[in-house]
């Protein structure tokens, strides 16, 4: 069976890269012919336009992420319209159902965001900084909307590149000229998370640092103390899932029930040191 | 005065084929680049690329591009550039998004308005650049920074917070000037020829293409009329001398600064369509709209013949330009190849088609 | 003497800490060529600038048929019936004769939407003028960057002439010229002159400048050395002025009336 | 020949001032933009900006982001650009990861291999350049995307499936040779000053600042040796020359085609330089290393008084430029600005330094 | 006759379907000036650029000292002794003087790596070898763009003299001089070639050839109409050949003996 897997993030991003490792996996696993595809950037129009030439191509199941359903639904309403089964991953969990997609797999970003302040609080935080590497990126609002909700406390956004000198400088600097500030959350491990450890780090302050997904490198300073936590949502599974269940339905008609909440899953220092190797080779 | 044609039979002038004489203007100098990567496609990709659906669906983003191309290739013509295209994409978008969803206007009011907007963007732009002697490069580059900004600051001020605003769909649906910048032209056409079985359908009956982008109309338009400005009228022969030496056509009475403020309008007017036309066609907005789509142009301008310096180049190029760029990203999806290689894949195939193209035409003129 | 065109009283022009005119009065009456003579560096070519819009002068005063007027681009002396050959040309290299010819002033046909460029009257006019130059083109549309340097300045007269109204500028015009060619824009400028048109002519050739010319103004290191009328001076008077009095080189070959 | 002295007293030459004399370099122009940027943030910003520490952490990534513009703006001077540069750091960062950590390789030759490795890449974009005639902005595209491409396609050879290679401190860091290519210099000085109280300690006593990062010290080296070449070598006046008439150089007897492709392996240089310095400190690589470097490296130089064109500009323009530009990006956090702003801010202060700049230098050299 | 220096038979030169030189040959020998006339566009500046490593023959062969050559580059011509005064300069606007001047064979003082562009030694060569051609520079630092016309002319040609090893290539390089400069550059060329170097001289100037030239060759429309010696033909004979046989303007004034 043929399918199809358009997301709005790139190959070369670590946390997608992870994605396309579990949509091979199931292809090797179930013997699917599957392909993953993305924009060059985030870039909605041009997402709308992948997953248009994905349905061209009448596949038997079509993986799709939904950061923006205004810009998506066209495309994704002409794949259902045209018949071919669609699962929706990582992002839309909302309007996955509205919009004709069978399942969704993946977390709430609002939620995740609430669960990771919530903690965050409760480990005496009150001055929270939030790092978005991404701007303009909804999912990313959310979580960091998401956080301002669970964790009570004020909360100040920091956008930046993604650039990591640039964030650890940023961080520094936000760090240096608020001496409230108590904690760091990132949106992403290896891009903001690393550099924010380092710079609170050199920053000398007693300052807790968390993000969203893992690398090898992050999950190290979890381990050695130098990090809270960090949110996983096992992206793995996101493409792993989807590809297969979408195989099992082209063969047997099989599909689940409902949603998959692939996280949120909190992996503090207890845990961190069995997923760091799994990190570095691109599983978690 | 016919006797001039008497120059015809200069002994000092060798023969020249038909084909050499077409590949020497640079309008057609990008051909040959775009029948290189049509051959490779026929050839890799699958064949659904080829089908009426598959064509659709690389010119629909090859002719936003081409939007843009059109208007920087123009300008580059004329010796500048603007490098706040993307951004203005962005904000021109979210002013026309607020005027409609948030102020609720009709399109016969959102749509000029957010032209006039927009065009006086660009006149400021250009006015900076003009009175200060500034490179336009840094100048816009600082527009850049600063519209993608304040469409963020807008957006978060228009929706409460979100960065993204939702719901242009919704008001415009209705409105009697919506299909002229959304939507598909032509589709009782095609809906005939989908029953007729002349074109492709879906199991449900429903032709798989239901009409003619109306971009790629806007596209075709705007290649057609930038082509016949530049070459068939004096405003035309402005913008070549403006960008082949300021100076000397300032000396000849070229009115270089009001070439190249209008250039900048022009520009900002080509990013206020593309943004009418996706927010339109997407029905929301985001602060990420147009990323980097400066840089496309530009790149589509080039690969369609333009010199960076200025002083040389075409419309048309501009528009095969556009069709090789966007024939080439979206193609690649189409051939099987693993989504790590795309970029590599992109590259080679953006070096190879410009290489083709030079080869090619420096085999016909017989250039050294 | 009648009403001068264009009078330039005192005029000075610096760059910087540059001081290329310092204080020049010069004047050019209708259906008189009145020559720009100096040596090197002397500031002819930034004086006939500021006759012709390129630079604002740092001070003096410019009288155009009698009343003061300061034209803000090259455009406007234009259209008050100045034209110019300047000594750099003025050229697009990688535009074709003929849109260089006519840039900036391009015939039109049709109207309103439909008013466009005449290419085919632009390219018969533009043969025919380089033709009565001297020059035969082998096509109206090879870019003016592949023509041989006379065949270039020669464009640039040829425009000059066709669209020269009042004044008519020439800075060094027949410079890269060949014998032919010179011989044609020589008799060009007393055709004009014979129309009622006044010419400036800067040249370094004493006598291209005794050929047409019916006064002479010599500039020296940005100043004028004097005016005098055809007549009043000879030849080798004037030679000497334009050396800025010093003296010339010899040769063992007898140069002596060679330049 | 000294009686040539005897111009000086030229009666056409008016007075000038030391001043007017200094800000007609391009070297110095981008000075005032600086010294602007500088008061901005002195009233504005939080008063640990300009504490050590915080003059510390701003100049890192500016001198990170200047040894790229000082290559940048070397080529653009020589009248050609890259684009590949940013894709380069991580094409680089990647081989050069992939030699000690993968291969064991100790720095003496990890380094030397790294940067001929980087150098044959440059090489190669200069030969197509020069041998097909193309503008080297779409040659250098292309590698952009060819390179980013691989440098992906590598890592996950190299990592068995991440696109992020890491271990890199732990295999350096006996090295001998580590210290001049990362972490902090002369730390020794610094923990003498931190306690004879010199400079500002934590709690602890430990001095905030251990050192001087020692990218900072080789991007100072990098602009004094590059000014040097520019100003005062034969090299420095091909630079110049090939970049202000290619033919008329060539015609001169200036080596175009050899100065070109070896500025062009200077730029890949550099970028092996920042690859191997921020591998090294971070301990590890990743495919989106260096990221739209190229393009803030252009910006630095451009605003260093580089001009687009080729054949005018400095390295020490560059040098502060990228000062310059890594101070605004990094300052706005230090001031109480809302940071939805921050682009606005970030293309408002770069016009601003460079309007200011330009005014300035028209302001002394009375050029009308 | 002693050897030529540079041998050229039969060179053609298309560029894409126009011919420029149809089969041109011509020599110059040691201690000679030999003088390369004809119109506007007749080929001779295409000629000389073959000459010194510009263009590539389209066919024809190259004896340099009676050995077949092909300078790949200008570079290549340099150091085989060829300099060369194009009729564009090949100047950099917006480099100084002084670094025009040097562009490719910089002086250098150290050794090693100390080994550096000697900017002083440059600038007082520089001013000197401007004020023996007769133009006081105001500094050697001022960028060649400001110049005027006829100062920018003489840095070219002092360049080359300077550099000039066995053939100095001159194409038209007293277009643009005043009276004092051009009187120094003949006189100049006659010194050069007393010291036993090759001149070829381009000129439309028929009192110029005659006073410095030894031999002159005539080009028409890319061919070579023939090659005289000093003595065998007059000045009116050579000025028509000049002109390509075809009849002058006339003038009301005498403008007979002008041009
Ligand atoms: N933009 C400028 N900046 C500085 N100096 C300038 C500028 N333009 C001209 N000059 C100087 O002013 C003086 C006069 O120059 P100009 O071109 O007017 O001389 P000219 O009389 O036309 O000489 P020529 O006969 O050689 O053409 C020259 O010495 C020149 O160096
Ligand atoms: N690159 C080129 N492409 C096409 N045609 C060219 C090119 N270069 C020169 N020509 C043509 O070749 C002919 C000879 O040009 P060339 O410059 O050699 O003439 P010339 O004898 O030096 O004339 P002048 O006395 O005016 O300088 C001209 O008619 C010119 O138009
Ligand atoms: O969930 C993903 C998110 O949608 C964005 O792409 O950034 C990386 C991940 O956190
Ligand atoms: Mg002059
Ligand atoms: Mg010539």
């Amino acid at each position: 069976s043929d399918i199809l897997v358009v997301a709005h993030g790139q190959a070369n991003d670590p946390f997608w890269s992870v994605v396309k490792n579990g949509v091979e996996k199931a292809a090797a696993d179930t013997g699917a012919n599957v392909e993953y595809r993305s924009p060059e950037t985030f870039d909605m129009v041009a997402m709308s336009q992948l997953i248009d030439a994905a349905v061209n191509q009448e596949p038997d199941g079509l993986v799709v992420s939904i950061p923006d359903a205004d810009a998506l639904s066209p495309a994704i309403e002409r794949a259902v319209a045209a018949g071919i089964p669609v699962i929706s991953i990582n992002a839309g969990a909302d309007v996955s159902k509205s919009l004709g997609a069978l399942l969704h797999v993946g977390q709430d970003e609002f939620t995740a965001g609430q669960i990771a302040g919530a903690k965050l609080a409760q480990m005496g935080g009150v001055n929270g900084l939030c790092v978005n590497q991404e701007v303009g990126n909804v999912s990313l609002d959310q979580r960091c909307a998401g956080f301002e909700d669970g964790f009570g406390g004020t909360v100040t956004v920091l956008p930046t590149t993604n650039d990591p000198a640039e964030i650890e400088s940023k961080v520094r600097a936000a760090l240096d000229s608020d001496e409230s500030i108590d904690t760091v959350l990132a949106l992403g491990a290896s891009t903001a998370g690393e550099p924010s450890v380092a710079a609170v780090k050199a920053s000398g302050r007693d300052v807790m640092v968390a993000s969203f997904d893992l690398s090898a490198p992050f999950l190290q300073s979890v381990v050695d103390g130098d990090a809270a936590f960090a949110i996983d949502q096992q992206q793995f599974l996101q493409g792993y899932l989807a590809v297969n269940f979408l195989a099992l339905n082209a063969e047997y008609g099989l599909m689940p029930g409902g949603n998959v909440p692939s996280g949120p899953n909190l992996i503090t220092s207890d845990k961190a040191a069995q997923v760091i190797d799994l990190s570095a080779q691109g599983i978690r | 005065m016919s006797d001039s044609v008497q120059i015809q039979t200069d002994e000092r002038i060798g023969a020249e084929s038909f084909g050499a004489k077409l590949m020497k203007r640079p309008e057609l100098g990008a051909v040959a680049g775009l029948v290189l990567v049509l051959v490779f496609f026929l050839i890799t990709a699958d064949r659904s690329m080829f089908t009426l659906a598959g064509v659709i669906n690389f010119m629909t983003p090859a002719a936003q591009l081409g939007i843009l191309a059109i208007g920087a290739s123009l300008l580059m013509i004329g010796g500048e550039f603007d490098l706040s295209i993307g951004s203005m994409v962005a904000f021109s978008g979210l002013f026309f998004a607020a005027a409609t969803v948030t102020m609720g206007l009709p399109l016969i009011v959102a749509i000029p308005l957010t032209f006039v907007f927009s065009a006086a963007v660009g006149a400021v732009n250009g006015a900076i650049v003009i009175r200060s002697g500034l490179p336009s490069f840094i100048v816009t580059l600082a527009f850049l920074f600063i519209l993608r900004g304040l469409s963020l600051v807008g957006l978060k001020l228009a929706t409460g917070g979100s960065t993204q605003l939702r719901g242009v769909r919704d008001v415009v649906e209705t409105d009697w000037l919506a299909p002229v910048f959304s939507g598909d032209a032509f589709t009782g056409v095609f809906a005939m020829l989908a029953r007729n079985g002349l074109i492709e359908t879906f199991k449900s009956g429903a032709p798989k293409v239901p009409g003619l982008p109306v971009e790629i109309l806007w596209f075709a338009a705007l290649a057609l009329v930038a082509t016949y400005v530049l070459l068939r009228t004096p405003a035309g022969n402005w913008i070549f001398a403006s960008g082949g030496d300021a100076n000397a056509a300032s000396n000849s009475g070229v009115p270089v600064k009001a070439v190249k403020i209008s250039l900048f309008m022009l520009t900002a007017c080509c990013a206020a369509l593309v943004a009418i036309i996706t927010v339109m066609d997407a029905g929301s907005t985001d602060a990420r709209r147009g990323f980097q789509k400066e840089f496309e142009a530009i790149i589509a301008s080039v690969i369609g013949g333009c010199l960076l310096t200025g002083g040389y180049g075409s419309a048309i190029g501009a528009f095969f330009g556009a069709i090789i760029f966007g024939m080439v990203v979206i193609g690649l999806t189409y051939t099987g190849i693993d989504q790590d290689w795309f970029q590599v894949f992109l590259g080679g195939m953006l070096l190879l088609a410009v290489l083709f193209n030079n080869a090619i035409r420096k085999r016909v003129t017989g250039e050294r | 003497m009648t009403h001068p065109i264009i009078h330039m009283q005192d005029i000075k022009k610096h760059f910087g800490n540059v001081i290329a005119l310092n204080g020049v009065t010069f004047d050019v009456t209708a259906g008189e060529c009145h020559c720009l003579l100096g040596d090197n560096g002397a500031g002819k070519s930034t004086f006939i600038k500021t006759m012709s819009g390129v630079h604002k002068p740092t001070s003096g005063e410019i009288l155009f048929e009698g009343k003061p007027l300061s034209f803000s681009s090259p455009r406007d002396a234009m259209e008050a019936g100045i034209a110019t050959v300047f000594q750099d040309l003025a050229m697009i290299p990688l535009m074709s004769v003929t849109r260089n010819f006519f840039m900036g002033r391009e015939p039109t046909k049709g109207r309103g939407l439909a008013k466009r460029f005449d290419l085919n009257a632009a390219n018969d006019i533009c043969m025919e003028e380089m033709r009565k130059m001297g020059i035969n083109l082998r096509a109206p549309d090879q870019a003016v960057g592949t023509l041989s340097g006379g065949e270039r300045q020669t464009v640039a007269i040829a425009r000059a002439v066709y669209f020269g109204a009042k004044v008519l500028i020439l800075d060094e015009p027949t410079s890269a010229l060949g014998v032919r060619q010179t011989s044609n824009v020589l008799s060009t400028i007393a055709r004009v002159r014979a129309q009622g048109v006044g010419v400036v002519f800067i040249s370094h050739n004493v006598r291209h400048a005794m050929a047409v010319g019916d006064r002479f103004t010599v500039l020296n290191r940005g100043q004028t050395l004097g005016t005098a009328r055809k007549g009043e001076i000879t030849s080798a008077e004037l030679q000497d002025l334009m050396a800025g009095g010093q003296e010339l080189a010899t040769l063992d070959t007898s140069l002596g009336d060679t330049i």
